[in-house]
């Protein structure tokens, strides 16, 4: 960002016999000049003439993108996950020490789950120094840009998780060129803290219920809904569904979303009915489906920072039928070389998801870990795809 | 005012008070008239001067209060009104409290004889310009009280300094007047403005010249020179910004203004402003021919017709609030030129002060006096005052002749004058090193 | 105004004005008391002069003429004698009239 | 009208007599220099009332504008103990001798002395001739043209007078030195000592 310099006006002092009186002149006509060029509006600094106030509240100045002025955690739009795994750089590194962190705890297993269960920052005595931000080996803690902080009262400086979260596409909007930076090391470190995230912990506050809502419906769905016909595999234990099945379901569900051209916010209607006799069309609709869903979702996280919970619970739901589509698509016999090595990995994937599955037979939690493997596995298989 | 009102009460309503009585009653409205047009013309004046000092620095100047900030002066006069007015205890209360109203009360005397509009003058008195600069300084009395009343030495220190810079720059105003009455022949400041209609020649010199209100002093080198050094020194009476040591914030506190707080600061305040205008309102009467202007003169010719000499209403209506526009137009350019030169230029120290005005601007305005009879014997005399050569010319040679020489003499002067000061300022510089030298014997 | 009030009343104002300063000049302990004595004097002979020459002899200038060398006199009188005085003062760091007896120095 | 006009001459010389009455009296000096300028206003309203409008005018710039300031001036500069007396030691002889010259002039301005006052000339309305500000004027460069000399000269010889006897050399006030010319000036002090 170069700031361009305006022309100085050189004042030639002639140190001519008579100086009284032209010294005088000059400077009225300097002064004069100047008057008369003020009356209108200095768009850049560097100009010299014209009026440069901003009349605050009604105008405002574009702040410079490394502007800081409080800190503010980060959660994924996607997932509803934040990036903060409670690892306490952030409270080590801040001199006035500021960040107090209790990490959160598994409740079933009682081991530490990477994730914060309360962060609390006094911004009444934060000074913006952005050391957190930049001791944060997660990306999870970012500098906003926010000033207009006065409150009435003490404790209201004291914020809590819920003041402090907020999306990825918030970020992206004030400092673009940052987060690019980071964007894949923070993104990739996020799958990993979400694999070792049993259940809603670790998401946002305001998400996590939604979303556990929305996964008990999903269960209650499968359960509910007859075994699909043909070869669907044998009925699996309820809520567990069999990747056929799975497979079938969220085919229908692109399908009505592939429908929908933009990320609709109405919920997506599943469809389970649909004949098994075009699931290979269903597939292909489904992959094409998944990518436009997911460059939709960025898009989307662009335009509209907060998309309604729905919405995203749909776009959850997207990816999660790409993955499977992808695992489903490994077995069919025709595909490409990429394509070949794409089915190999979600072979791979699918057989381990089998063994995990095979190895804790207790009911919601090999599920979930069915549901990371394969998840994990539509990563690889796109590190391989690209 | 007196007839309006002699007509209004003997006529009207038939009371018949006696003469005596009547004159009161007019000279009590006008001076309340004057009253009220004092502090409004503060109040413009400060939001006037606040938003061109503003634009000039690219900044847009108090627009919040009211519509384009119009009532931030009267927001303001509030502010003056709500403060507490603190006294301090060593300080005697009674000079405390008399220092402002001697700085205010003479600039309200000097209201009495400035000539709004043609027959709009308070008080017509024969010495009205003596009496403008007699009661103008007046107020420095007024400052000294209130410095020494302060008990504070800084209050002290900057009453002394404001006081003898009024008082030291009161003698070229003066006597730079005192060129253009030679001029004129009269000090009464109605004569003054009647003697500037005319085209550039003012028609007391030329008299067949068509009158178009344009006969103004500035347009002679006397008038010229003798307007340039008044309207320093106005600058320096009125301490605007070349000369504003007096409440310079870097040097002592507020000057004579520091303990004074609420009403009575307000009070001064109330008084520098004022006084810039009667300054200015001054300067635009003697030097531009106050409400003459293109028009008042031909208008007031339409009233005068052969049936009423005395002309019917609506023209000298016309007439007047014409002249009033003139006057108050001239006025507030030359309080805008006051905003600019603040914008302009930076504070003189008290010495470089007192230079100036004792080396540079008494011998100028002196020379100036000189021009000026020499002036007025070539344009006016005859082979009575003993110029026999100059019987036979016709004016208008005569006026030529005289605005050559003066215009070489005054040159003349002021190139020298301007040489000897700048030396001066160099040759004060080598005296200190010498001194300098000699005390410490390095040399 | 000359039908209102008699000449005596005018006269009769100055001298009570000349003695007030004479009583002032002579028993103010301060020197600038003294001199502000000597002005009420000078201004009380203003006063007479410019009253007989409004009362006797209004046609002729000689008593407003004679007022204004008063004036003068009395300024030029004052700047002298306040220029002395503060040469007293910084020669015996007092404006005391009666400590300032000696004529040395 | 005529009452009117009493009414102001027994206003302004109370005003007169009574801050002169306080000049003399009150016992700080500040308050007494600004009673004086306030009798300096009553005697320059008593011109005008007196219809010298000039003289009022002079009174007011000279006496007002510049003499009670130098006055102030100079009560500033020599700031003496407040503690002395207000009056001398023999003050009551000298309240006597001015009363006396009080009643000595008092006394035959009302034996009822005749003056030979110009009877009025014209019809009763006509306004008295009053010589004004232009015989003034003239009369200071034809008759009084000495006179006018001599005042101009005294003038300047007062103005000389004063800078003179008030003011000290410039070269003996002590000027006060820089860091560097102090240091300097040590140094070569030492350097002469050690020299002898």
């Amino acid at each position: 960002m170069d700031i361009q310099r305006g022309n100085i006006i050189v004042m030639d002092r002639r140190r001519g016999k008579l100086r009284a009186g032209q010294g005088l002149l000059q400077g009225l006509k300097v002064v004069w000049d100047h008057w008369i060029g003020s009356f209108r509006k200095n768009e850049n600094f560097s100009q010299i003439h014209g009026t440069f106030t901003i009349e605050y509240p009604d105008e405002r100045m574009k702040l410079p993108q490394a502007y800081r002025n409080m800190p503010v955690l980060i959660y994924d739009d996607e997932t509803g996950h934040e990036l903060c795994t409670a690892c306490y750089q952030c409270a080590r590194a801040c001199p006035p020490e500021v960040i107090h962190i209790t990490q959160a705890k598994d409740p079933n297993t009682g081991k530490m789950v990477p994730a914060s269960l309360e962060f609390i920052i006094e911004y009444d005595a934060c000074m913006s120094c952005g050391l957190c931000a930049e001791a944060c080996p997660f990306d999870a803690i970012k500098m906003d840009h926010f000033f207009e902080l006065a409150t009435d009262d003490r404790m209201g400086l004291l914020q809590r998780k819920a003041d402090l979260n907020r999306p990825i596409s918030y970020y992206t909007t004030i400092a673009p060129d940052l987060w690019d930076e980071v964007k894949e090391g923070a993104m990739k470190k996020l799958q990993g803290s979400i694999k070792r995230r049993p259940g809603v912990i670790g998401i946002a506050g305001h998400l996590s219920d939604k979303i556990a809502a929305r996964r008990r419906e999903l269960e209650a769905e499968a359960a509910a809904a007859p075994p699909a016909p043909a070869d669907a595999a044998p009925a699996a234990p309820a809520g567990k569904l069999s990747p056929e099945e799975k497979a079938a379901k969220l085919a229908a569900m692109r399908a009505a979303k592939a429908g929908g051209a933009a990320p609709a916010a109405e919920a997506p209607a599943p469809a389970p009915e649909l004949s098994p006799a075009d699931a290979k069309a269903a597939k292909l609709a489904a992959i094409k489906a998944a990518n436009a869903a997911k460059k939709a979702a960025e898009a989307s996280a662009a335009e509209a920072p907060a998309a309604p919970v729905d919405e995203k619970a749909a776009k959850l739901a997207a990816i999660r039928a790409a993955n499977a589509a992808k695992a489903a698509a490994a077995e069919a016999p025709a595909a490409p070389v990429d394509e070949k090595a794409a089915k190999l990995a979600a072979i791979r994937a699918a057989n381990a998801a089998k063994a995990a599955a095979a190895e804790a037979p207790a009911a919601p939690v090999d599920e979930k870990a069915a549901k990371l493997a394969a998840i994990r596995a539509a990563n690889a298989a796109k590190k391989k795809s690209e | 005012m007196y007839d309006v009102i002699n007509h209004l009460i003997n006529t009207v309503f038939g009371l018949g008070w006696p003469s005596w009585a009547i004159s009161l009653i007019a000279y009590l409205l006008v001076a309340t008239i004057l009253f009220l047009v004092a502090p409004f013309q503060m109040l413009f004046l400060t939001y006037f001067e606040r938003r061109a000092i503003a634009q000039m620095q690219d900044r847009i100047g108090p627009n919040r209060v009211g519509p384009q900030g119009l009532f931030q002066p009267v927001a303001d006069g509030v502010k003056m009104f709500t403060k507490e007015d603190i006294v301090p205890d060593a300080a005697d209360k009674w000079v405390h409290l008399i220092g402002p109203c001697v700085v205010v009360a003479p600039t309200m005397f000097m209201f009495a004889v400035l000539p709004w509009g043609p027959g709009m003058v308070p008080l017509d008195m024969n010495i009205g310009l003596l009496f403008f600069f007699a009661i103008s300084s007046v107020s420095a009395v007024g400052l000294m009280a209130s410095g020494w009343a302060s008990n504070n030495k800084f209050a002290l220190l900057g009453a002394m300094r404001a006081v003898a810079q009024m008082v030291s720059y009161e003698i070229p105003a003066v006597l730079s007047l005192l060129a253009i009455v030679l001029v004129t022949g009269s000090l009464s400041i109605v004569d003054l403005i009647h003697q500037q209609a005319g085209l550039f020649i003012s028609s007391a010199d030329v008299p067949g010249i068509p009158d178009l209100g344009l006969g103004w002093f500035v347009f002679t080198p006397v008038g010229f020179l003798a307007f340039i050094a008044f309207f320093i020194a106005a600058l320096a009476e009125g301490e605007r910004t070349p000369f504003d040591i007096p409440e310079a914030d870097s040097e002592i506190v507020a000057g004579y203004m520091t303990e004074y707080s609420g009403m009575k600061f307000g009070l001064f305040y109330l008084a520098q402003y004022v006084l810039n205008f009667l300054l200015c309102a001054i300067t635009a009467i003697i030097f531009f021919g106050g409400w003459q202007g293109p028009g008042v003169g031909w208008l007031y010719a339409q009233a005068i017709t052969p049936t009423n000499p005395d002309g019917n209403g609506l023209f000298n209506v016309l007439a007047g609030m014409l002249g009033v526009f003139y006057f108050l137009a001239k006025t507030y350019f030359f309080f805008f030129v006051m905003v600019w030169v603040r914008g302009a230029y930076a504070r003189l120290r008290i010495d470089q002060l007192m230079d100036f005005g004792w080396k540079f601007l008494i011998p100028l305005t002196l020379v100036n006096v000189i021009s000026a009879a020499i002036w007025v014997g070539l344009t006016k005399w005859g082979a009575a005052e003993g110029l026999a050569f100059v019987e036979g010319w016709a004016p208008l040679m005569r006026w030529g002749v005289a605005f050559v020489i003066t215009l070489l003499l005054n040159i003349a002067a002021y190139i020298f004058l301007a040489r000897v000061y700048s030396q001066a300022q160099d040759e004060r510089a080598r005296l200190d090193n010498e001194v300098l030298e000699r005390l410490t014997n390095v040399a | 105004m000359t039908r209102a009030i008699p000449l005596e009343a005018v006269l009769v104002v100055a001298a009570a004005l000349f003695c007030i300063g004479l009583f002032g000049a002579l028993s103010r302990r301060n020197l600038i008391g003294v001199l502000m004595g000597i002005e009420l004097m000078l201004n009380s002979a203003n006063i007479n002069l410019v009253a007989f020459w409004r009362y006797l002899e209004p046609r002729f200038i000689t008593g407003p003429t004679f007022a204004i060398f008063v004036i003068t006199v009395a300024a030029a009188e004052a700047a002298v004698g306040l220029a002395m005085i503060i040469a007293i003062y910084r020669s015996w760091n007092t404006v005391n009239a009666d400590s300032v007896d000696s004529l040395k120095g | 009208m005529d009452l009117l006009i009493q009414i102001i001459f027994g206003l302004l010389s109370a005003l007169v007599i009574g801050a002169a009455m306080m000049v003399v009296t009150v016992r700080n000096v500040i308050h007494a220099a600004l009673w004086l300028i306030a009798s300096f206003f009553g005697v320059a309203a008593l011109y005008l009332l007196l219809e010298a409008e000039f003289i009022a005018v002079v009174q007011v710039l000279v006496y007002v504008g510049a003499i009670s300031i130098l006055i102030l001036f100079a009560i500033m500069l020599t700031r003496s103990n407040e503690g002395d007396r207000l009056l001398t030691k023999y003050w009551w002889a000298s309240a006597l001798i001015a009363l006396g010259l009080f009643g000595v002039a008092f006394l035959p301005t009302f034996t009822g002395t005749t003056w030979n006052m110009p009877q009025p000339t014209g019809p009763a309305g006509t306004p008295e001739v009053l010589s004004g500000v232009e015989e003034l004027g003239r009369g200071f460069v034809s008759e009084f043209v000495l006179h006018f000399e001599i005042a101009g000269v005294l003038l300047t010889v007062a103005l000389i007078g004063a800078i003179v006897i008030a003011f000290e050399e410039r070269s003996r006030r002590r000027r006060v030195l820089t860091l560097a010319e102090e240091l300097e000036l040590r140094k070569r002090r030492q350097a002469a000592e050690s020299v002898d």
